[in-house]
């Protein structure tokens, strides 16, 4: 007898019924950016779903013109749905586990937004380069 | 020795057997009997509700035969029966309640609530509650031989009177003859063309019978007021008389109780089976025509219709036998809503009407029937008991109703074919 | 001892990006069940927060608590919080070992004396004077009690330390009492589980050193960010509780098809906790999901509750045999009581006067 | 003692408890109903004792006599309450293994829909009946303390799981206890109150029926 005399199937997984939950949450969310600009989270982890829901909820936001992958402590993946505006987030952990997994309501997510602290280190680092090109001593 | 409370409770007690128990532990109080009983839906007094009417002997058997109920009465906290409980709750057993047995085919746990309130009236006896009416009339009975005071000599004259009649010989104390027959006062003194009719029916069919002088009465007031002492010593003559004439059969007459007392509970009264056997006398005519030996050549088109006596029917058995016998001769014959099993009592069983304080109530409760016959066009009401047909009689004076009471047996002598050499009316 | 530093520093020093940070900070959040939106107050705390001195007393155990916290290690979320811990004395992890590692715990209880987190797995065993269970010749008991006195808080890692657990199954021969049985002044949080998620210990330290202070408690003492909800609230195979569809062996239609383990003995409707949503092994699956019924272990007396195959529904002792006994003890009453009540009868028959025509007039 | 060791107390000790009563308590009762005996009559029988009985015992649950508005309302609501009461303790897929468990066999369940409707049913016309049993003049005079008692007690159980199978107003631990524990608390009822109708019925039925069967009667 090998594995695949073992016929396990997933039924139709009946639905846990949170996918148009989660529609009607985005919809909201996304209303209120488009008349007070406030962005918005969701924390997909934080709901049941069936992994046949899950996919029923990647199909329906389906992928839009923007893709952007992070590389910082594992991987992350960042994409625009189709609709503009609703963005998936998905943190990886070095493992390749996720660790979090989000829709987010805004023109560009945080996370790809250069962030101050790194902008100010980096240019530190620009002059370092600078002037170990140039041969001159760094400015305090 | 009298009647006391205390002989009374003693008597509830020994009375308390297993289906008094069960019904009384299954009881859910949903009031489904109220519904089949007469006094309740004529009167619309809760109060009526037959499963009521037994509350005292309830508390007993709860305070005798039940694990809290003797817990309960040990630590004093258990009401106990009193003399004035039993008081007013005489009119309920006695005045209210025919014996009829409807209820007991209502309730869905299945108490046969009729069954009770027979064992309660051994009580209520005993403890001195029973009506004066009732009293007065069993003591009649035992004392005089019949609760309506006819006696021998009446008999025997009515007896003249219809062998004169018919022109037959009523057989009298005939030794070794099969057939014993019983009648009831009311038969003796009132409607005494039975004696004729039997005579000419039995002459016809070839039947060896014969009365008891000794043992004629089959009314039996101890069953209604509910003492099995008096009841058997009443019942003792008919089977002194019928063991004496070493009969094979004794012939109940038309009377519902007669024959309650006379074929289901008379043995147990005496305390031994009969070395004869029981026949009502229309299962004996329904008998005699299933073997052709009962022959009618006439038909009477009048509307009739057929009430069922509750004691002959519903608590005997009877439900086909006199429709079988009416078919013979009534063609034009129609049911009363509610046929058979299901009938409605005339309101006067049970000793209710040998009990004068009940009258107005029985009065009320006969709008049962009344509106029974309001719905058909029958004209004549076939019964086989007398006591209904006095009690229908009674009803129909009262409501001025115009319709006819007979008695089956008579009906049927009437239309008796004259294919022997019996003489025709 | 290496002194207390942020965690600002420390990142910095391993050249980790604010937007590594920020990431962290998001899957912080959702670790712990905190709003998404909250991952830049974390952050911001976080970069001020300073690391913890941290004692880990291992009682009546089996370490499978260290090992669900350890297996889980990797340069992840986990590790960093480690990182962000100073771990002074694990008598499991520890390199010393003998003198020396008693010798470091008492030295850190000194010197972080009031400020130092314990963290407890095992229970402690109280019959006979506790002597089923020494380290270095003490008690268990009396080595939690001198190490709590000088705590912050303390953080019952694992059921048996949280309830009692497994040695206080019946008949708990040991004695063996959890932690909050014996130490009653002090703030106490319980991971309970058997063992506990490790992503629910990690949870625990980064709320605790985010905000400086132990998250919001159920009445079990169990952090309600984790233990909220039950197993069964969460579960994906809960429509099938809801339309009454149950597999009945593990290898029906039923259990090929998904349907709610119920009837297979699943605690998850009485169960708190989070492995329906953090799951397991790196987020692979949790026991439903790998087809085997929630056993409740992250609940008190779990042990007791019967077996782990027998339906909620079912009784978890023995009724047949009870009622097999009373129906026979029924019966025997019964008997009795009906044979008493005929001598009453019959009593009543003899003594009873039979009634006469007298009698009616009598009255 | 916290919710769980409630909870486990009441699914053994306490239910063992209760098992016990109800049991010690109902074969007691009922074989006591059976040792009172009656007289065996002596009168010549025209039918069959057990014929009759038998029968009285099966078909009493289907005989419906003509009624009034007010019997035809205890009728129907009396009904409609103990089908839904049974098919909800014999049919709901739980409660077959509860008795799968104890009994060691079981049989199919009948699908969540049909069981809600019953539980609906069942409760609804338990208001019905306790509203109708204030309002009556007949049932009123009849009811005791007992009345309200065994209501309440056959009342609860099924509220109680109603609002367990949806998680109503308690966490799912706390319905299930107060569910077993209300089961229990009937069960220790059921042999010292009216509630020994759910066996004596039969008995009583049984002894009705003899008696006609005996005289013959063909009810």
């Amino acid at each position: 007898m090998s594995l695949q005399d073992i016929h396990i199937k997933v039924a139709d997984a009946h639905s846990v019924g949170n996918v148009e939950a989660i529609l009607n949450e985005i919809a909201t969310r996304l209303d209120d950016f488009v008349n007070t600009s406030e962005t918005g989270l969701i924390d997909l982890k934080s709901l049941p779903f069936s992994t046949d829901e899950y996919e029923r909820l990647r199909a329906m936001l389906g992928r839009g013109e923007v893709t952007a992958r992070l590389n910082s402590i594992g991987e992350s993946e960042i994409y625009e749905t189709h609709f503009p505006g609703v963005w998936w987030v998905t943190h990886y952990n070095v493992e390749g586990d996720i660790v979090a997994d989000l829709i987010e309501i805004a023109s560009v997510p945080a996370i790809l937004q250069s962030q101050w602290e790194d902008v100010r280190t980096g240019l530190g680092r620009l002059r370092q380069t600078l002037t170990s090109v140039r041969g001159e001593p760094v400015e305090p | 020795m009298s009647t006391s409370l205390q002989r009374g409770i003693a008597s509830f007690v020994g009375q308390i057997d297993g289906p008094i128990a069960s019904f009384f532990t299954s009881c859910v109080h949903c009031g489904l009997c109220a519904d089949s009983c007469l006094f309740y839906t004529e009167t619309q007094d809760p109060k009526y509700t037959p499963i009521h009417k037994l509350e005292p002997l309830r508390r007993v058997w709860q305070q005798e035969y039940t694990f809290w109920g003797k817990l309960m009465k040990k630590a004093g906290l258990s009401k106990p029966v009193t003399d004035e409980e039993l008081a007013e709750w005489e009119p309920l057993v006695y005045d209210s309640c025919t014996l009829c047995g409807r209820c007991s085919l209502a309730c869905p746990v299945g108490n046969d609530i009729v069954y009770m309130v027979r064992k309660m009236r051994e009580g209520m006896v005993a403890s001195g509650h029973a009506p004066e009416g009732l009293k007065g009339a069993t003591q009649r009975a035992i004392e005089l031989g019949s609760p309506m005071g006819v006696n021998i000599n009446t008999l025997r004259a009515q007896i003249k009177h219809a062998e004169k009649e018919t022109g037959l010989t009523v057989p009298m104390d005939v030794e070794g003859a099969d057939y014993m027959m019983v009648l009831s006062s009311a038969e003796v003194a009132e409607y005494n063309d039975i004696i004729g009719a039997v005579t000419r029916i039995f002459h016809q069919a070839g039947v060896s019978w014969t009365i008891a002088s000794d043992g004629f009465e089959g009314t039996n007031s101890g069953i209604q007021i509910g003492s099995s002492d008096l009841a058997a010593e009443l019942v003792g003559r008919i089977v002194r008389a019928a063991e004496r004439l070493k009969v094979k059969y004794v012939i109940s007459p038309e009377c519902g109780h007669a024959y309650t007392a006379l074929r289901w509970e008379g043995p147990n009264l005496i305390g031994r089976p009969y070395p004869f056997k029981v026949i009502h006398i229309i299962e004996l005519l329904d008998q005699l025509r299933s073997e052709g030996r009962l022959k009618t050549d006439s038909v009477d088109e009048t509307r009739m219709t057929f009430h069922d006596p509750c004691q002959m029917v519903r608590r005997g058995g009877m439900v086909e036998q006199p429709r079988n016998l009416l078919h013979m001769v009534a063609p034009n014959f129609v049911e009363m809503s509610d046929p058979g099993l299901q009938n409605w009592c005339c309101g006067g069983g049970g000793g209710v009407s040998a009990n004068e304080r009940a009258n107005p109530l029985r009065t009320r409760a006969f709008n049962r029937k009344k509106a029974q016959l309001d719905e058909i066009d029958a004209t004549t009401i076939v019964s086989a008991c007398s006591n209904c047909r006095t009690m229908l009689l009674d009803g129909l004076e009262h409501n001025h109703m115009p319709h006819e009471v007979v008695g089956l047996t008579e009906l049927i002598a009437e239309h008796l074919a004259d294919d022997k050499e019996g003489k025709a009316p | 001892m290496k002194e207390q530093e942020t965690l600002e520093q420390r990142l910095g020093e391993q050249g980790v990006s604010r937007r590594a940070f920020l990431k962290f900070c998001a899957a912080l959040a959702t670790m712990m069940a905190l709003p998404p939106s909250s991952a830049s107050a974390i952050a911001a705390a976080l970069a001020k927060a300073k690391r913890p001195s941290v004692i880990w007393l291992s009682f009546q155990e089996c370490t499978g608590c260290t090992e669900s916290l350890t297996r889980s290690h990797s340069p992840t979320l986990e590790s960093l919080i480690f990182d962000m811990i100073s771990l002074d004395y694990h008598h499991t992890l520890q390199a010393a070992s003998g003198h020396a590692a008693e010798q470091a715990r008492d030295e850190a209880m000194k010197a972080f004396y009031g400020k130092y987190l314990l963290l407890v797995d095992g229970s402690i065993p109280l019959k006979d004077g506790g002597v089923y269970s020494t380290i270095a010749g003490r008690t268990n008991l009396d080595m939690l009690e001198e190490a709590a006195k000088g705590a912050a808080a303390i953080v019952a890692v694992g059921s048996c330390a949280a309830f009692g657990g497994l040695p206080n199954a019946q008949p708990n021969p040991t004695g063996a009492v959890a932690v909050s049985d014996i130490v009653k002044d002090r703030p106490i949080v319980n991971i309970s589980g058997c063992p506990p998620i490790p992503a629910v210990i990690t949870g625990v330290l980064a709320h605790y050193l985010t905000f400086g202070e132990l998250p919001a408690l159920d009445e079990l003492g169990r952090p309600k960010a984790f233990y909220g909800e039950t197993i069964h609230d969460r579960c994906y195979r809960r429509p099938f509780y809801d339309q009454g569809k149950f597999a009945k062996t593990f290898d029906d239609e039923g259990a090929r098809n998904g349907w709610c383990l119920y009837e297979l003995g699943c605690k998850g409707p009485t169960t708190h906790n989070a492995c329906a949503t953090t799951k397991w092994n790196g987020g692979t699956s949790f026991p439903i999901e790998s087809g085997h019924g929630c056993i409740g272990c992250s609940e008190p007396k779990f042990w007791d509750a019967g077996s782990f195959y027998t339906p909620l529904s079912a009784p978890a002792a023995d009724v047949a045999t009870v009622a097999q006994v009373s129906m026979v003890a029924g019966a025997g009453a019964a008997v009795a009581m009906g044979a008493l009540d005929r001598v009453k009868k019959q009593k009543l028959q003899q003594s009873r006067e039979k009634l006469t025509v007298e009698d009616l007039k009598g009255d | 003692m916290d919710a769980q060791e409630l909870l486990i107390w009441v699914r053994g000790a306490g239910l063992q408890i209760a098992a016990a009563v109800f049991v010690l308590g109902m074969s007691y009762r009922m074989l006591h109903l059976l040792l009172i005996g009656r007289k065996k009559s002596l009168a010549e029988a025209r039918g069959s004792e057990w014929a009759g009985g038998l029968r009285t015992m099966w078909q009493r649950s289907f005989v419906l006599p003509k009624l009034s508005p007010r019997g035809r309302f205890t009728v129907v609501a009396g009904y409609l309450f103990h089908l839904g009461f049974f098919v909800t303790l014999f049919f709901l897929s739980q409660h077959i293994a509860l008795f799968r468990a104890v009994f060691g066999f079981g049989w199919p369940a009948l699908p969540r829909g049909v069981i809600d409707i019953a539980a609906v049913l069942s409760l609804g016309a338990m208001v019905a009946l306790l509203a109708h049993r204030l309002v009556d003049p007949v049932k009123r005079l009849l009811s005791d303390y007992q009345d309200y008692l065994t209501w309440a007690l056959s009342f609860l159980p099924l509220l109680t799981g109603f609002m367990l199978l949806r998680e109503i107003a308690f966490e799912y631990v706390t319905l299930l206890t107060l569910h077993i524990a209300s089961v229990e608390l009937l069960l220790i009822a059921a042999p010292f109150t009216k509630l020994a109708h759910m066996f004596s019925t039969f008995i009583s039925r049984w002894y009705n029926g003899a008696v006609m069967g005996f005289k013959g009667i063909r009810t």
